[in-house]
């Protein structure tokens, strides 16, 4: 395998690991809050980093991941609501039915391009919203679905831990994606689809491929999620949640590894602690992005890349 | 200081005006407290949170309030799910929780130790509205309602109690998606229904658009509508519906023609000062949870939340109605519920102010 | 034997034009055929037939004797048939030396080689070794023309169509070309289809040429030949060679 | 029930609607391909032409300029997109092209917040209408709001002379060639920013005036932008990036699609029927209905 | 050369990222009406010059002079004004406009003077048959030859005082090929247009020339009239700038 022997991805593992080695100790000495924002803060990164994956590195600018985060944690809710099925079961079950959905979704929408890609999923997320709400008796609609938590507890702090390994384990995976032929395919195909498929790339398979693997991602995180925010409502799908990972992400470093991993945990930090502010909140966030991409258009990930190239040339 | 938590909606999702209403009522009470030395020795101070209506936003305020800020109580909830979802992590935090105007009866029925409540449950005033109809002889009603829990939650209560009550009333059922803007269809076809009444059950903007496309398909003035809450009372009504406001029916909570509590006229007469318009219910019951709380502690004798609980459980309290208020262990949905009566109101001139429109029935839950 | 390369009858209409029209050529094992013929003619149209970017409207591609009716593109260049594009195409945010592994992976041969060492002689031979790390839209027109043919001849491929591989490239790497292109076609047989509007360079490296004019196949033969006649001087090459 | 008066008013219901969705589009198209950026703040420049309409007929100019209040609220959100490109959009495209997209997106996602936000926060989150004096309108068995009928034929209006303008000017023909090559343009000796400055006001602008024009129909408060940006983005979509007749016709088609679907089906999802037929369309022609398509090799 | 110029780029120095200088103090001198060829390998910077020359890119050194004038830091559409063209390497077409409206937008500075504009159309077409017949056709149609035409061929309708070209005849037949350098003759007599040209045809285009330039590593290595470049030497000189 190229993937597991290449400098990046053994650089980025070394990284990986020492930052959650540290973060090991944040339950010991943050509060219930703290704790509890921070392991909101790994739901998004996991997010922010599987959309990366499709619209940073292979083009396909998808409006429907949140959707995806939601078929998950709905799955897992609603076959443990209706049949009592274990959430042990739910969510593996909600990661199987994303990743099919998004097998779906990937074909349906292989000929499209920018923004009618991007519309067309998010027309896709929009009828799932939907749907959640109007089949009121179902999913019981915008009063949520009250789902049964995964450690019989709301103590953050297990999630906590069940978070960040996840976080680290999709990390590593994802890097090992990136790093091998398919990795290399995905950038291929956003650049130039025609000349990938010239080379003799099947292009198709490759989308489908990532569209599965990125939706199932997300809709594992949203399974999990799901048993530990309890309260489930179609807010899941709302549109401010997609613009909120891609902001995460762009202002991150869109397309580059680094970017959603950098971008998310702020921006999730900011939004919930502006939330005290009332109605001004928004503006302030608003402020403070349009400021930092005028800084850096390439993001957090730009302002960084130098420090992190400096480090592995003095070590090399 | 004693810390109370105040977690509503005040931005997009949610809706900020119902939001809106509940705080400057809620910091009206904290100053009247204050003003009066306080309780416990303490002075009391209001920690605001934004839940934007989702329960994820308002679970994330919730443990803020509880673990950074050291509230004893949270109140203000206005969305139902962010009320449902915040009780689920208050039953393991501890500190109680009182709803101000969700209404879901997940949010008592569950009889949870820290779930309180003093809004009107649906039963309670789809009874009223049942009582309307009735005293009306409305025979055939059209029901627009969107298709969300309160929507759809009050729609099926009026089908039930019609059946149990043996009220024998035509319904016509029309559901609508709650970001809808354009209600021609709908309306079009309660007008070839011809109803005696169109209940808009609707919260928000669509409330006031199905009003304002009514008019032009010709259903008002000629058919009664009814709307489901109090949206007519808010400050902003007779601007909106300068030429179709008039004659429209609506529930409210409040009216001045029913009597006000002692400290609910001082608040009465300090919202007016300060805001230059006249307090509504939600201005009122976010007055009242802040009244309520602070008599709670002085019963307790202690900031802890458990006494909190047990005081607010045992005692009676007051409110802006001069009615008592209590929180007993009762059945169902009525559990830690306490209901304040239920007017069905009736504008009866054009730019009539609220106070003035007339009571067409007041329902009390026997 | 079967022609490595052979159109049958192609058909390919554009609203109201007929940009081939009954297109038929064979190109024989190992061998290097110059497509000459006025701009508009049809040439693009036909690599893009046979590379299966358009569908052809009637008519048939047989490579190796098989037929490529309804093959996709990539299954197209994953049977060995490689092709450049005239308006250069490359990966523009990838790096130089990550567009030719791009072009390694995707047809990565079975003796399980990493690339690496084909990498290394493409940037020697092409001159781009400085460039390796820098991203290909960064590139000169020369230089992004050179990379293409370099990610081309990064796998050895059974059959070559490439569209005008010279356009913009400085003469003395040219030569290095087209002693490549030589070696390729020595060393594995393969065939060549070529168009170019340089007629030295047709000279040096095709035996036999087809020109085509406006949709159709106008003559066939040695450049000397087809040059020679009256129609080629008058819509292609405006005066005699000389 | 399916009577045919029915079927007629819903018929009309579709047309007048849809017609209005399209104004939204055509900004939202034209950016688009002028600049190859969306603008995800249309929707809030829609909602501060309604409320600039609000403020001038409720405080200034009375029910009966309407008219005059429209335009004049028109040309603010123009001046405002002039504002908000030069500070905002302008330094994209000094900076290399593979960027813009990304940083587009989400300074206009920033903006999108920024302007809800302020709205909020300066005029509370109540709704407001300018009211009108417009008497019902009676188009054959389907009665309308005034208001909504002089939006229609505002609409109808705009969009010709936009189209007009587009079509038969030279301003209108270095637009077009902008949005294919922007070197192309400088080499022809077009200052290719101030042709960003004004469309990207333009663009706006028309979103400002479906807001002045909408405002006493679908009232004025900060989110009211959403569902005509939503609708607006279906439609370009349908109809194909660029198309101005595209914008139309998937503009009615929409209208049509989401009035009997409510009608006729069930008004519950009156938002999706929208959503397939996006989705159904998009797969059929992956470029809309009339998208353009160059060669591609 | 008579002292007398029309551009002057003295020591110029660009970059298209900070930091890397492509341009390494290049300069060079264009009479009026002259045709100076500008040779090199792929990557010397020849792209570049041109591009600095018309302002699309910040010169952060030098000085870049038109008839005495200061051009440096203008931006690409004041420059057009002065009467300078510039035919980049890549296609510069706009696809879904027709040809007659691609030809429109070339001719956009001098688009109040119809009379002169529709003289200028009928000289395009009369030298370019094949774009004549194809007029009401979406440029994006074009073969990659025809579309090379059309690029040139917007660029001649202002008949500018000084042509920046870039490998015009890349991908033209060999008739048009020539035709091209004729033509590019033929403007420069017929209205003084002085010419800058860039080229890898370096053959036909010797054939054609004044004056060459050779770069290499963004500074000229060798200057001088044309008489004394001969194939061999150029082929000596870019042997020697590839080896390093
Ligand atoms: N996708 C297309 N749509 C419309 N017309 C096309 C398309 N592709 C090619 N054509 C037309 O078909 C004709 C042949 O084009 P083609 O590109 O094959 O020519 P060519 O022989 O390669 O010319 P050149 O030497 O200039 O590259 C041209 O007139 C062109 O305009
Ligand atoms: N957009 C760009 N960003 C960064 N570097 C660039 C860019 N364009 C060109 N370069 C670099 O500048 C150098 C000179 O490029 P230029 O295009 O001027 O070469 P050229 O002499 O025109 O070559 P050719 O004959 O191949 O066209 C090259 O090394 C190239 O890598
Ligand atoms: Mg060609
Ligand atoms: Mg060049």
């Amino acid at each position: 395998m190229i993937a597991l022997s290449s400098p990046t991805f053994r650089r980025s593992a070394i990284a990986i690991l020492v930052a959650a080695v540290l973060l090991l100790f944040v339950p010991l000495v943050g509060s219930n809050y703290v704790v509890h924002v921070v392991t909101i803060s790994f739901y998004y990164v996991i997010l922010a980093a599987s959309w990366n994956l499709l619209a940073g590195y292979t083009g396909q600018f998808s409006l429907a991941h949140h959707a995806f985060a939601a078929v998950g944690a709905y799955t897992s809710g609603l076959l443990g609501y209706h049949w009592g099925v274990s959430a042990w079961i739910g969510i593996p079950a909600g990661a199987v039915l994303a990743g099919a959905m998004g097998y779906g979704l990937g074909r349906l929408v292989l000929r499209m391009r920018t923004i009618y890609l991007a519309i067309a999923t998010w027309a896709f997320a929009e009828t799932v919203h939907v749907y959640l709400t109007a089949d009121y008796a179902f999913t019981r609609g915008e009063l949520g679905l009250s789902v049964k938590s995964l450690y019989g507890t709301l103590n953050p702090t297990p999630y906590y831990f069940t978070f960040l390994g996840l976080t680290v384990v999709v990390l590593l995976g994802l890097r090992a994606l990136i790093d091998s032929p398919i990795g290399y395919f995905m950038r291929a195909i956003k650049d130039d689809e025609l000349r990938a498929k010239s080379l003799g790339i099947d292009t198709t398979r490759v989308k489908v491929i990532v569209f599965s693997i990125s939706s199932a991602i997300a809709g594992l995180a949203g399974g999990v999620y799901g048993h530990y925010i309890v309260t489930l409502t179609p807010q899941m799908l709302d549109f401010s949640e997609m613009a909120k990972i891609v902001v995460m992400v762009v202002i991150g470093g869109f397309g580059s590894f680094i970017g959603p991993i950098v971008g998310a945990a702020p921006v999730n930090i900011v939004l919930t602690y502006l939330a005290s502010y009332g109605e001004w909140n928004l503006a302030f966030f608003a402020a403070i992005v349009i400021v930092l991409m005028r800084f850096s258009m390439e993001g957090i990930a730009g302002l960084i890349a130098p420090l992190w190239n400096r480090l592995w040339a003095r070590n090399a | 200081d004693i810390g109370i938590g105040l977690d509503i909606p005040l931005s997009a999702p949610g809706d900020a005006a119902g939001g809106q209403l509940i705080r400057r009522g809620a910091e009206i009470g904290i100053d009247t407290v204050n003003a009066a030395g306080g309780v416990l020795g303490k002075k009391l101070k209001l920690f605001v949170t934004d839940s934007q209506s989702t329960p994820q936003m308002g679970v994330a305020n919730y443990r803020r309030l509880v673990s950074e800020d050291k509230v004893v109580a949270v109140t203000g909830m206005f969305h139902s799910s962010v009320a449902i979802g915040i009780n689920e992590v208050a039953k393991e935090m501890g500190v109680p929780t009182l709803a101000v105007q969700a209404s879901a009866s997940d949010i008592t029925a569950k009889h949870y130790d820290i779930a309180f409540r003093t809004h009107a449950v649906d039963p309670v005033r789809v009874a009223a509205w049942m009582e309307f109809i009735k005293k009306k002889g409305f025979k055939k009603v059209s029901i627009l309602a969107e298709t969300t829990d309160y929507g759809i939650g009050l729609t099926d209560e009026t089908i039930a109690q019609n059946k149990s009550g043996n009220f024998g009333i035509e319904i016509q059922k029309i559901t609508f998606d709650n970001k809808a803007t354009d209600f021609s269809a709908q309306l079009l076809q309660v007008k070839a229904f011809k109803p005696d009444l169109v209940l808009n059950i609707a919260v928000g903007t669509p409330v006031d658009l199905i009003m304002d496309q009514a008019t032009t398909v010709g259903l008002l003035p000629a058919t009664p509508m009814l709307i489901s809450y109090d949206a007519p009372t808010r400050p902003q009504y007779w601007q909106l519906h300068a030429k179709n406001g008039d004659g429209i029916y609506f529930i409210a909570y409040y009216s001045p023609k029913a009597p006000l509590s002692d400290i609910g006229k001082t608040f009465a007469a300090t919202y007016k000062e300060k805001y230059k318009e006249d307090p509504v219910y939600g201005a009122l019951n976010g007055y009242g949870a802040i009244m309520i709380i602070a008599d709670g502690l002085k019963a307790a004798g202690s900031a802890d939340p458990k006494a909190l609980i047990k005081a607010l459980e045992t005692g009676t309290f007051k409110s802006w109605p001069d009615a008592p208020v209590t929180f007993p262990r009762a059945d169902g949905v009525y559990w830690h519920n306490w209901v304040p009566p239920v007017l069905i109101m009736q504008y009866t001139k054009p730019m009539q102010d609220w106070k003035e429109a007339d009571v067409v029935v007041a329902y009390s839950k026997k | 034997m079967a022609a490595a390369l052979e159109a049958i009858g192609l058909n390919k209409r554009f609203n109201g034009l007929q940009a081939a029209n009954d297109v038929s050529l064979a190109v024989e094992q190992g061998e290097i055929r110059g497509l000459i013929g006025p701009n508009g003619a049809g040439k693009t149209t036909l690599v893009n037939l046979v590379t299966g970017v358009y569908e052809a409207d009637s008519g048939e591609v047989k490579l190796a004797g098989q037929s490529l009716t309804g093959c996709a593109m990539h299954e197209i260049a994953r049977r060995g048939l490689v092709r450049s594009f005239q308006v250069t195409r490359l990966f523009g945010s990838l790096t130089v030396a990550e567009n030719l592994r791009t072009a390694f992976l995707a047809r990565r041969p079975e003796d399980g080689s990493d690339g690496e060492a084909q990498i290394e002689r493409m940037l020697d031979l092409t001159k781009l070794r400085p460039l390796a790390d820098t991203q290909a839209k960064k590139l000169s027109g020369g230089q992004r023309a050179l990379l293409q043919m370099g990610c081309g001849f990064m796998v050895p491929g059974s059959c070559y169509v490439l569209d005008e591989p010279f356009s913009g490239i400085n003469p003395v790497i040219k030569d290095a070309i087209i002693d490549m292109i030589l070696d390729v076609n020595k060393r594995h047989g393969a065939t060549f289809l070529i168009v170019s509007h340089e007629m030295t360079i047709v000279r040096r490296l095709c035996p036999k040429v087809t020109v085509m004019m406006e949709g159709k196949v106008a003559a066939h033969g040695t450049l000397d030949e087809v040059a020679r006649l009256p129609e080629v001087i008058a819509g292609y090459l405006g005066k005699a060679l000389e | 029930m399916f009577s045919t008066e029915l079927v007629i008013q819903t018929a009309i219901s579709g047309v007048m609607i849809g017609v209005l969705y399209a104004l939204m589009a055509l900004g939202i198209t034209f950016i688009y391909s002028i600049m190859r950026m969306v603008n995800w703040a249309m929707g809030e420049f829609y909602m501060v032409g309604s409320y600039l309409q609000y403020m001038l007929v409720a405080w200034a100019l009375g029910p009966e300029l309407w008219w005059l209040a429209i335009l004049i609220s028109t040309a603010g959100v123009f001046v405002l997109g002039l504002v908000v490109q030069w500070g905002l959009i302008k330094p994209i495209f000094k900076k290399p092209p593979e960027l813009r997209d990304d940083y587009a997106t989400v300074v206009t996602l920033a903006l999108l917040l920024f302007l809800r936000s302020i709205a909020t926060g300066l005029a509370g989150p109540n709704q407001f209408t300018p009211g009108s004096n417009l008497p019902i309108v009676m188009v054959g068995p389907m009665p309308l709001a005034g208001a909504r009928v002089a939006a229609f034929l505002f609409a109808l209006a705009a969009l010709a002379i936009f189209w007009a303008v587009l079509r038969y000017t030279w301003y209108g023909l270095a637009l077009r060639a902008a949005s294919q090559s922007r070197v192309g343009v400088q080499t022809a000796g077009i200052d290719v920013l101030s042709v960003d400055r004004v469309a990207f006001g333009i663009g706006v602008a028309l979103a400002g005036l479906a807001g002045a024009l909408l405002a006493p129909v679908f009232l004025v408060f900060p989110t009211n932008g959403m569902i005509t940006t939503v609708k607006g983005f279906e439609i370009v979509v349908i109809g194909g990036l660029g198309s101005i007749p595209g914008a139309l016709i998937a503009g009615v088609l929409l209208g049509l699609m989401e009035s009997f679907g409510a009608a006729f089906v069930d008004s519950a999802y009156q938002n999706i029927y929208g959503f397939i037929l996006v989705i159904v369309i998009l797969v059929l022609r992956p470029t809309g209905l009339f998208g353009e398509r160059g060669r591609e090799a | 050369m008579s002292g007398e110029v029309l551009l002057t780029v003295d020591d110029i120095h660009a970059a298209y990222q900070p930091g890397v200088d492509i341009l390494q103090g290049m300069s060079l001198t264009v009479p009026p009406g002259g045709f100076v060829l500008v040779i090199g390998p792929n990557g010397a910077g020849k792209s570049t010059l041109l591009k600095s020359v018309f302002g699309l890119l910040m010169v952060h050194r030098g000085a870049i002079t038109l008839g005495g004038q200061s051009i440096g830091g203008l931006p690409p559409h004041e420059i057009k004004r002065l009467g300078v063209s510039y035919v980049p390497q890549e296609l510069n077409t706009f696809p879904h406009l027709t040809i007659e409206e691609n030809l429109n937008v070339g001719g956009w500075t001098i688009r109040h003077d119809k009379a002169r504009l529709k003289n200028r159309f009928e000289r395009i077409y009369d030298t370019f048959p094949a774009l004549a017949g194809k007029r009401r056709d979406k440029a994006g149609s074009l073969s990659g030859g025809q579309g090379r035409m059309l690029s040139v061929a917007r660029e001649m309708i202002t008949e500018p005082r000084l042509m920046l070209v870039d490998e015009p005849t890349v991908g033209l037949a060999p008739n048009l090929a020539d035709q091209v350098y004729e033509l590019l003759q033929t403007v420069r007599k017929s209205t003084a247009t002085a010419i800058l040209l860039v080229d890898q045809n370096v053959a036909d285009a010797l054939r054609h020339t004044e004056d060459v330039v050779m770069m290499n590593l963004g500074k000229v290595k060798a200057a001088g009239p044309v008489s004394e470049f001969g194939e061999a030497r150029v082929h000596a000189l870019v042997q020697e700038c590839l080896l390093g």
